[in-house]
This record gives structure tokens, sequence and C-alpha cells, in this order.
């Protein structure tokens, strides 16, 4: 602040920005969280051009524009960490107490690793690499916490 | 009974209570009235997250009664109408407590046709949810002084000092000559009605999540002391909404709105609600 | 060919841990008086300014149409305002458009964010993440930096005192700047010492939550004298997208990058990173130093250690500003890089002024984990 | 153009818009998205590579997705390539197709695709067009963008009877527009002889302003493809050129009564600056359809004479004739406007599209019976912002040294 700046009127309110929303997953991502929720299957969308196999789907090829609409195949619900970190932060958007572990984690048959809880271990003994497995959600969220988080698993 | 887009309209009535959502109902109850012209009149009472249907003749015991035809009525369970469009048409209107009726209208799961199954991969997820981030805002010290005005019951403004044009609340800058603003003067706190906004339209309130009660008035008041358009823009006594009269200024013809005067919060904080309302000057 | 486009101006006020005493319009309006008493703009509807593109955020204002509040204090009042949605040096890549195509002879562009006005930052950025995959999980940049950190230090041989030397030097380099936030000089045992926050990332390795306003008048080749005699011409600019989700990407080395460089220098007439004698790069966190340092081809991939072993930063004349990591709000954080570079260029960057310039190098980031990226050249 | 020339000439070679809608639960934003960018490449028969740049632009807070151009990528193309995101709230759309007009003239891109959306279904529109206003005073007093100012005004002039009957003879010619539009969001299919009913019955939202005069709250996207002058004659059978553009904004604070405000009225502003320096004394009779952004039939009625330089009760008259129906004098949005499809970020530029389409002469069961040459859209938004823009079927000359 300016050493000459005059703060005596000055002061603060607090408000909020407070307003409801209501997200569409679309035809594609309600196939994917249906199918998660009601089979415990992980859906992934195949790019014949890309070579790709992409978890989360979505409509089109963000790379080609291709139409992936209907090129559904099933990945695995084991796959293996590739990179984390250990969230130790708290703040009202997070989904667990701190800390916890966000890893990303390449599941069987799919090209591009997902963002997920990780779960059953101490933060300080995930390593890049080990081998883990969905726990599926009890309770639907209808998003991806269907799946409630991965957990180590034998490789 | 007939059959619009193919389904009878008996069926869409008849199925409400087995769509009924106990699990989303607790805590509701009342009765609402459907007024459905050929296909008859129902009462539907809900209580303690049951609900049933019944034909009636009288629905002046129900808190709210919507009344359409039965086409209309048949397309918005289907999807294939829109509520608020039938209601801009006419085609449908609801009397009574509108809130109530739109709570009630969530409860039913959506009609299917009989040999129709919701399967897994038509259903279309949807997330709701209220997204709220908390908000310290800063008044400056402009903002922040007219808001301090507030407290001691004082309405004040900002003068441009090379138009002269006067603002209320301040800004920092008269936007026409690109100037800061530099004197303060106070006016009103009383005035003249000048413009109503007679709102019956309920929306959400950004600054608390919660959904303002309707009707209200949102009101500019020509203070003592400001001309022209220097309107002082708050709320009036929504008991006096039908009461006022506007003033205007045509070709230099003036016509006069009925005088205002504020009505001042016990506890005032240095905000808007330190003012509750304009009412009637009588 | 074009006519080439100047910034003839700069101004700002000091980033602030909490700006907590003024709205926006008032630290956006000592901007622009500035700029007005520095220049002698008017609005003018044949000679004048006709065109503001400002820079702000709908979610850290908390205001749909951000920019609605602020015609006044930006002189728009009567004139063009078009809003800039992402980091701010795509307001001056667009500025630059404006200007070239011949639709504007001056633009005026103004920016601010008050990072402190929210509740949490990280619930602002969360919501850039889509809302049935990734924002359930909470991720948001702080989080998404704490993965990129990882990636990156793994493939770069990056290690944690790699990351306090980065954040010491910031420090240092800030203290010079009279506009810099105020930031304690901290060791290289206190980084390390610094509270975890998203391993590997601790707090210090990440830029403070800032409040900041900055303004600059640009103008058409043919008129730049009537405002200044120490012109920094634009001539190159380039951007690029990367993949949404963080798992498509390469989060160690920016292929998005990488483009929005090679166009900004083929731009500028097809120069290269060694032609570039100050580089301003967009490290939201103390590893993105090295990692931007390789995504526009100052460092070969993979070398971002050996780089800062080598006291690259220094040598090669990188984020004397003390760079977003001493604090700068989102969406501005590429605009003040393109502010200290201007300041370079003019050899008016007092105690920390480095010699010979000619050329600099801008860069700017939006999104999670430097999703797309936007590179300006600049030149005096 | 200014009063410069412009770097060089750009035109549309490519023109997609989704059906607008009230609900899409079928598809997410970026999937929205797409099938407006897919028509549009389709349209300018290219494919994504030959684009260089995308612009895209919406209300981020009316979906709450922060920065929402960053998760779009899955849809709008802009993977690898440059990328703008530029907003000013209602005018966005028109905003997006000045950039581009900019982007394209400046030579720093040859080919760019625009792109305004808004899924108004995921979100509250009132609520979310009050949170523009300030937190600390007209948060708590606006409701959205609803607001019988406009019908305050002409009552006033022209007393209860003519205003309201002007306004729902514009509505009922709106809405007979909106029925040839296969892309219209809201088309009843009103009769004149529903006239009366209308104007007593249609329930009130503000005032004498009533849902029937209002603008729907849509989903949809638009995308639009602009090229340079050597590109696009290569690409396009018929390029429409942008010929020049303005933009008016105007102070936060929005007094009431503006009818003794010192200046014009901003789109009055607009229109006066725009053909002044395009050398335009009558726009009544130089341009041949014109697609406004019109939120309300009383805005729409009260509107005309500011766009069109009229004095009086020269734009009561207009509508009066029935000279803005689609075979009038002076069609008014052809396409049923915006009170047929409103999709807040897209509205703009689909008031570009549908006056390009008109001068293509493919606009299909809307298309104005004569020939249009000249065509001119706005845009709304803020707190009565303007962008008024200018299409032409040649070049003519205009706008070169």
């Amino acid at each position: 602040m300016q050493s000459d700046f005059d703060t005596s009127d000055c002061y603060t309110i607090e408000g909020k920005l407070a307003l409801p929303y209501t997200y569409f997953a679309g035809r594609v991502g309600s196939r994917f969280i249906t199918t998660l929720r009601d089979q415990h299957k992980i859906m992934g969308v195949r790019c014949d051009a890309c070579d790709t196999v992409f978890v989360p789907p979505r409509q089109t090829c963000e790379r080609c524009l291709g139409d992936l609409t209907d090129s559904w195949c099933e990945v695995g619900s084991r796959g293996r960490v590739v990179n984390f970190t250990v969230v130790r932060y708290p703040d009202r958007h997070l989904p667990r107490p701190v800390p916890y572990v966000l890893a990303m984690i390449l599941l069987e048959g799919a090209d591009t690793p997902i963002v997920h809880l990780l779960e059953g271990i101490p933060p300080e003994q995930v390593a890049v690499d080990m081998a883990v497995e969905a726990v599926f959600a009890e309770t639907t969220t209808h998003t991806i916490r269907d799946i409630d988080h991965f957990k180590p698993c034998d490789a | 009974m007939t059959t619009y887009f193919g389904v009878d309209v008996a069926d869409v009535i008849e199925t409400m209570p087995s769509r009924f959502r106990k699990e989303a109902a607790a805590g509701i109850s009342g009765r609402f009235g459907y007024d459905l012209g050929e296909a008859g009149r129902w009462r539907l009472a809900v209580r303690d997250g049951d609900a049933a249907l019944a034909p009636a003749e009288d629905l002046d015991d129900c808190l709210a009664v919507v009344a359409t035809d039965p086409q209309t009525f048949v397309g918005i369970q289907l999807g294939k109408i829109d509520a608020t469009e039938a209601m801009a048409l006419q085609k449908l209107t609801v009397a009574g407590d509108r809130g109530a009726f739109g709570s009630i209208t969530r409860l039913f799961q959506k009609y299917l046709p009989p040999g129709e199954e919701a399967l897994p991969d038509t259903e279309l997820v949807v997330l709701k949810q209220t997204i709220s981030v908390g908000q310290t805002f800063a008044t400056g010290p402009v903002m922040g002084r007219f808001l301090k005005g507030l407290k001691q019951k004082k309405i004040l403004a900002m003068r441009c000092p090379v138009c002269g044009r006067l603002q209320s609340p301040p800004r920092e800058i008269c936007a026409v000559c690109r100037v800061r603003n530099t004197e303060w003067v106070e006016v009103g706190p009383k005035g003249e009605m000048r413009m109503l906004e007679y709102v019956y339209y309920a929306s959400p309130d950004p600054l608390t999540g919660e959904t303002r009660e309707t009707p209200y008035g949102a009101i500019g008041v020509l203070l003592d002391g400001c001309r022209d358009e220097e309107v002082f823009w708050h709320l009036l006594n929504p008991a006096q909404l039908d009461r006022v009269q506007m003033g205007s200024v045509i070709d230099g013809q003036v016509r006069h709105g009925s005088r205002l005067r504020p009505v001042w919060a016990e506890n005032r904080t240095g905000s808007i609600d330190d003012i509750q309302y304009f009412e009637l000057d009588d | 060919m074009a006519r080439r486009v100047a910034i003839c101006a700069a101004a700002q006020i000091r980033n602030e841990a909490n700006i907590w005493y003024q709205r926006f319009q008032g630290m956006l309006l000592e901007c622009f008086e500035s700029l007005v008493d520095q220049t002698g703009l008017t609005f003018d509807m044949e000679t004048g300014v006709r065109n503001v593109v400002t820079c702000s955020d709908d979610v850290f204002d908390a205001r749909t149409i951000s920019d609605n509040g602020m015609t006044d204090v930006v002189g728009a009042h009567y004139r063009g305002e078009e809003k800039m949605a992402q980091d701010g040096l795509n307001g001056l890549g667009y500025a630059m458009a404006a200007i070239m195509s011949g639709h504007d002879d001056l633009v005026l562009l103004l920016g601010h964010c008050k990072e402190s006005q929210s509740e949490s930052r990280h619930m602002c950025t969360n919501l850039a993440f889509e809302p049935f995959f990734t924002r359930p999980l909470g991720l948001d940049f702080l989080s998404a930096g704490g993965l990129q950190a990882r990636a990156y230090m793994t493939r770069a041989g990056l290690t944690e005192d790699h990351l306090a030397e980065v954040v010491v030097r910031s420090r240092r380099q800030a203290a010079a700047n009279p506009f810099a936030r105020e930031n304690a000089a901290v060791t290289h045992q206190e980084v390390a010492a610094s509270p975890l926050l998203a391993d590997p990332l601790r707090e210090l390795h990440f830029y403070p939550v800032t409040d900041w306003a900055v303004g600059m008048l640009l103008c058409c080749e043919e008129r730049v004298h009537e405002f200044t005699d120490k012109p920094v011409w634009l001539t190159g600019f380039g951007s690029s997208m990367d993949s949404y989700f963080l798992g498509e990407r390469d989060l160690a080395f920016s292929t998005a990058l990488q483009q929005a460089a090679q166009r900004a220098f083929k731009m500028a007439g097809g120069v290269d990173a060694r032609d570039v004698d100050l580089f301003e790069l967009n490290d939201a966190a103390a590893y993105q130093m090295p990692l931007w340092a390789e995504g526009i081809g100052l460092v070969p991939p993979g070398d971002g250690a050996r780089w800062l072993d080598a006291g690259g930063p220094d040598r090669h004349q990188v984020n004397r500003s003390g760079g977003m990591l001493n604090g700068n709000p989102l969406m501005l954080g590429g605009l003040a890089r393109a502010l200290e570079a201007f300041y370079q260029l003019r050899g008016e960057a007092d105690d920390r002024q480095a010699d010979g310039l000619k050329r600099a190098l801008a860069h700017g980031t939006t999104g999670p984990a430097g999703q797309h990226h936007a590179v300006l050249i600049m030149e005096n | 153009m200014a009063r410069g020339t412009k770097n060089r000439h750009v035109g549309i070679v490519g023109i997609g818009e989704t059906k607008f809608s009230s609900h899409r639960e079928d598809v997410n934003q970026p999937e929205m998205i797409h099938e407006a960018v897919r028509q549009a490449l389709d349209d300018a028969g290219i494919g994504i590579q030959e684009v260089d740049c995308v612009v895209h632009g919406n209300m981020e807070l009316f979906e709450m997705v922060h920065q929402p151009d960053l998760w779009h990528v899955l849809g709008t193309g802009a993977y690898g390539k440059d990328s703008f995101r530029i907003t000013t709230g209602g005018t966005t759309g028109g905003t997006l197709v000045c950039a581009a007009d900019n982007l394209v003239a400046s030579g720093m891109y040859d080919v760019v695709l625009a792109i305004g959306f808004e899924k108004l279904q995921e979100g509250h529109t009132t609520g979310g067009i009050t949170n523009m206003a300030d937190p600390l005073w007209a948060r708590k007093l606006q409701s959205g963008a609803l607001t019988d100012s406009a019908a305050v005004k002409l009552i006033e002039e022209f007393g209860p009877e003519r205003a309201k009957r002007a306004a729902m003879t514009y509505r009922i010619i709106m809405d007979q527009h909106a029925c040839l539009n296969p892309n219209s969001h809201r088309a009843f299919g009103l009769d004149w002889d529903q006239m009366d009913d209308l104007m007593a019955d249609s329930p009130p939202l503000i005032g004498n302003l009533r849902l029937i005069h209002m603008c729907s709250q849509s989903d949809g996207a638009c995308a639009l493809i602009f090229a340079s002058e050597e590109r696009a004659r290569r690409m396009a059978k018929r390029p429409v050129w942008l010929r020049d553009h303005i933009t008016v904004h105007r102070e936060e604070t929005l007094n009431l009564c503006t009818n003794y405000y010192p200046n014009n009225p901003t789109h009055r502003f607009a229109a006066e600056q725009l053909f002044a320096r395009n050398g335009i004394d009558d726009p009544l009779d130089y341009f041949d359809v014109f697609e406004m952004y019109d939120p309300s039939a009383w805005w729409g009625v009260d509107w005309l004479r500011d766009f069109f330089l009229l004095e009086g009760d020269a734009h009561l008259k207009l509508v009066e004739d029935r000279e803005i129906a689609i075979d009038g004098r002076m069609p008014i949005n052809p396409s049923g406007g915006v009170i047929a499809a409103n999709p807040i970020g897209a509205t703009a530029m689909v008031r570009v599209a549908e006056a390009a389409k008109q001068i293509r002469g493919d606009a299909g069961p809307h298309q104005v019976p004569k020939t249009v040459r000249h065509a001119l859209a706005s845009s709304f938004g803020g707190t009565m912002w303007t962008v008024l823009l200018m299409l032409e079927d040649e070049l003519n000359g205009w706008g070169m040294p």
C-alpha cells in the first residue's frame, strides 16, 4: 500500500458467489457413468486414427476430431500408478480430509491415465509403478467417484 | 379417455402415485390440484412422504392449482412441451402458491409409456449442485464512505468536478468526463418516485444462494437535491407496490411521482441493508 | 505487410497480498490515470483511444461479465471494450491484431485480479475442471502443479535443492523490483522446511496469493511519436492449446509451449531462443522455470537440472523480475512478464536492469499445469 | 473502416449453428459446441487442419466452468492451435466476430474459427445475470436482464394502447419468422387474432414486460469460419465480406430513466458512427436485412429507431405497417431473432451467421425474398452495450487505400 493512501473509510463486506447449477454428462458421459455404477466396469473410447484408448470417454477425438460415439471398449479396473501427489492443504472443495493421495493411474487397456484417489496405503509409501485396483462406491454420485478410490493390489 | 402423443392421458394421471419419490418428499405436505379440462379435476394429497390422488370437484382447499388441457399436460410429462412456454402461451396456469407447486413437480419420476423401460444406456446423467464460494468484497474509500454515511442515516453522493453530475451510490470516476469525482454532498433522504420495476419473477440471490421473495419492487428514487436521471436505486415497501405513482420528464414536461422516505434499519452496519426500503411519505 | 505495433507506456500498482482497502475499480483507476498522465492520450473519436482491451476473470471477481464493473475506470464509456478471459499476455497478442488489422490505431489494455477476494483461490481453479470426471476429485491448479512437478523433476533430474535455488533467486531478484510483492528473503533451508502442500510442492515453491492491476498503451507505428520516444515493438506472437485431461499431456515437456514459441519466433522474422537477450517465463511454481525454458527451446529437453546447475537463469537473463513465483495473480502472470520486458527494453528496470538488450521474450500460461501457452517477442 | 484502412479483407466462409433448444441433456458442453464446429467446417469444405486459430466465448458463470475453453478443446478443435478466449457479456458473439475479423485482417492468421455458445439449462440464467451487478449495491436489487424500462418509455411517449399493440405486433411477426426457421427454439404459431388475449393475459414478469415478450433461455452454439480474401476466394462458393464493425460500451450504473440522458443511446451512437465512416446516409435504404439482438419485443420496437437513426414515430410505423416482416421493406430477424432462441454467448454470433446466410441466399425457408446485398447485425449486452457489424456480398473497393 502506498503510505499516503487514506484507508479510514475502507472496510470489507462478506458475501458469497452462490448459484445453482445442473450439469449434463451427455450420452457418452452418461453411458460411462451408468456402466460404472451398475456394472462396475470402466469404459474407454478408442480412436483408431490416433491409435489411442482414451479414459475418460469423449464423443470427439480432441486431436483429430474423429467421431468416437460408438467406439467403446472396456478397460481394466486395475492399473498402475504413473504419477501422484499428496494433497495436504485443507480446503472446502476437497473430497477427503487431508492428507490424501491423488494419483494418475494407467488402467489396463487404456493409453491415457486418469486421476483418482489412492487410499489404503500411507502417503509416504506410495510409489510410481505400483499396482492398484478400483474400489467401487456403495452409493452413486453420478460422477467418477462411483469409483470410491483405488487401493494397492498385487501386480 | 383420449391419447396424446400416443399416450393415454389416464395412464399418465393414474401412475402419478406410483411415480412419487417418497424419499425425496420428506417434510413436504399439502394438497395440490390438477384441473385438466376434459380429463377431469384431480387432487393430490401429499403427507409424510406419501401421495394420494383422487378425482375432486372442488379444488379450493389446494395450496396450488395447475390448470391446463390434457394435451399440454401429457406433452409436458413426456418432455415434448416446455412448461415455461406453455405458461407463456396461457396454455398452462398455476393459481396459488407457485413455489410449492414447483417443488411438488420435482417429486415425480419421469413418466414412461407402457413397454418403455429406462435402459441404462439411455439414461442421461444429471448433476445438480449449488456452487458457493465465500467472498470478501472491498468497499474502497469511496463506497466505504458512502456506506458509512448510511449508518448515520445519511445518503451521500459524489459530484463530478467537470459536468456536475451526482452519483449515489458514488463511483470513483465520472465515466463521461473521465475524471475522478472529488466533492461529497448529502442528498435526500426523501425523494420522488421515478421508476418502479415490479418484479414477479422469483430468482436466486447470488449473494446468499436463497430464492428471493416476490413480488418486490426495485425502484429509482430521485432524492431531494438530485436532478434528471440521478436516481437512487433501492427497494419499495412491498405492501405499497400498487399504491405508488411514477414520475417522469418528457420534453421538459414534469410529472411528479409519489413522495418516498427511507425506512432505516435499527442495526445499521454500513451496507445496503441499512435502508430496509422506501415507503410512501404521506 | 501489416504495420508494426508498439507498447508506448505502462503503469501498475504494487503487487500485494491483500488489497482489502480498494475495489478493483480503484486499482485500475490508478493505472488508467497514470497512463493518461504519461502520454496525454485522449478518447477523441477521431484521434483518441476507441478500443480498450481488459483482462479479468469472472470467477475471481465473483462477477458475471466481470468487465461490466470497470467500463468507467478504464475510459471505455461510449467506446469499445473487449475482455480477454485468458492470461493477459493473450490480450497483448489480440491488441496487436486489432492495430495491425487497421481497425484501431490505439489500444488501451488494462488488467486486474484480486486473488484475495475469494475464500480460496483453489476453490476457484477447481471450477476449471469439468463437473463429472475431474472436479469431484478436488483437482485444482495447485494439485495439478504437484503432479506436473513430480513428472518433470523425474524427467529432468531436478531435486529439492534446485527448487530451493529457484525460490531463493526469485526472492532476491524481486527485492530489486519496487512493484514486486513484498516477500521476505529466504534461505535454501527455509524453502526446504516450508510445509508440503502437494508433494513434491512446498508452500514456498508455489506463487503466493496476490492482488494486482496493470495497464499499457499500444499504438500503431505511424503514431508512436505522439506518445513516446522509446517504443517497445511487439514483433512476434504465438499461442497453443494442449490437451485438457492431465493424463493426455506430456506433463514433463510442453509441446504447446514449443508450438507457441515457434510461431512467435517465425512471426518475428525467423529468430530463435538464441537470438533473445532476456526471458520472462510464467513460473507459477519453482519447477516451471526450467520446464518452460525447455519449452521455448532455450534449454534442450530434459536438461533443466544441468541448466540450473550451470547458472542458466542468470546467464540467459531469465526472470530478472522475480517471476510469477514471487507473486502475480493468476490471469496476469504473463502480462507481468511482458511488463518487465518492457521496462528492461526501455532501460528503465532500475537496479535489475540488464545490459545490451535488443530482444526479449515474454511468456504466459492459462489453465492447470500450463494447458495453454502464449509467447510474445518484444524488441526496442 | 476506422480512420485508416483494413490491412486485408476478411470473408465468412463457413457457418454452423446447432438447433436451439431449452434442453440438451444428450450432450455435454464440448459435444454441443462440436455440432456447430463440424457444421461450419463442412460448410466451408475444409478440415480442422486448415484452421490456424480458434476464438471462444461465453459467460462462464452461466455454466460455472472456469476458463471453459480449456475443457471445450474436446469439441472446438483448438488442440495444438493458437486460441483466444474473449468475452463481453451478451455482446460476446459479436465481439468474437470482431476479434476474428481483426485476427485475420492483421495477417497473423489466415483462417480463424470463432465459437460462441451457451448451455443455459446448466445454470440459472436470471440468477447468473443478477450476479453481474455490483455486489455491494445493485446485486441486491437487480433481477437478471428483466426490465420493463423500454415499455415504460414507449408507453409514456405513445400511449399504452399504441405502444402495447406495437410490441405485440413485433412479437407476432418475430414468431411468424421463427416458424420458418427450423433451428428455432420457440416457434408458437401465433395468429393475429390472439393479439388481444396475449396483451391481456400472458403472465407478467416485470410491469408491462410479459413472458410472451421476453427472449427464451436456450442451449446452443454457433461457429463461424473467417478467412483472408485470398483463402476465402479459393475456399467458399460465395464468401460474405465483413466490412466494418463498431463496439460501444457504457458505464456500469444503469439509471432506469434514460430518456434525458445527455448521451445518445449506445445503439444510436454506434449506428451514427459506423454509418458515417462508411458513407451511408440512409441506412433504411442501404441495408436489405437486419438481424437485431432483440432481447424482448419492447426493446425490439424501441431500438429500431436508434439503429436506423429514425425520428418521431417512424419506427412504430415500420412495425405497424408490418414493413419489418420477411417480405417487408426492411426485414428484421427473418430467423425469428432472439425471442425465438437465446443461447446468450452464441446469440450475437447467430445474428451475424443469419445475416451472412441471407447474403449467400441459402437461409432456407426463412430466406428473404428480395436480393440481399448489404446486411446489418447487432449485438446487445452488459449495461446497454452495442456491437454493430456490416456484411456485404461484394467488396466494391471499400476499406482499401
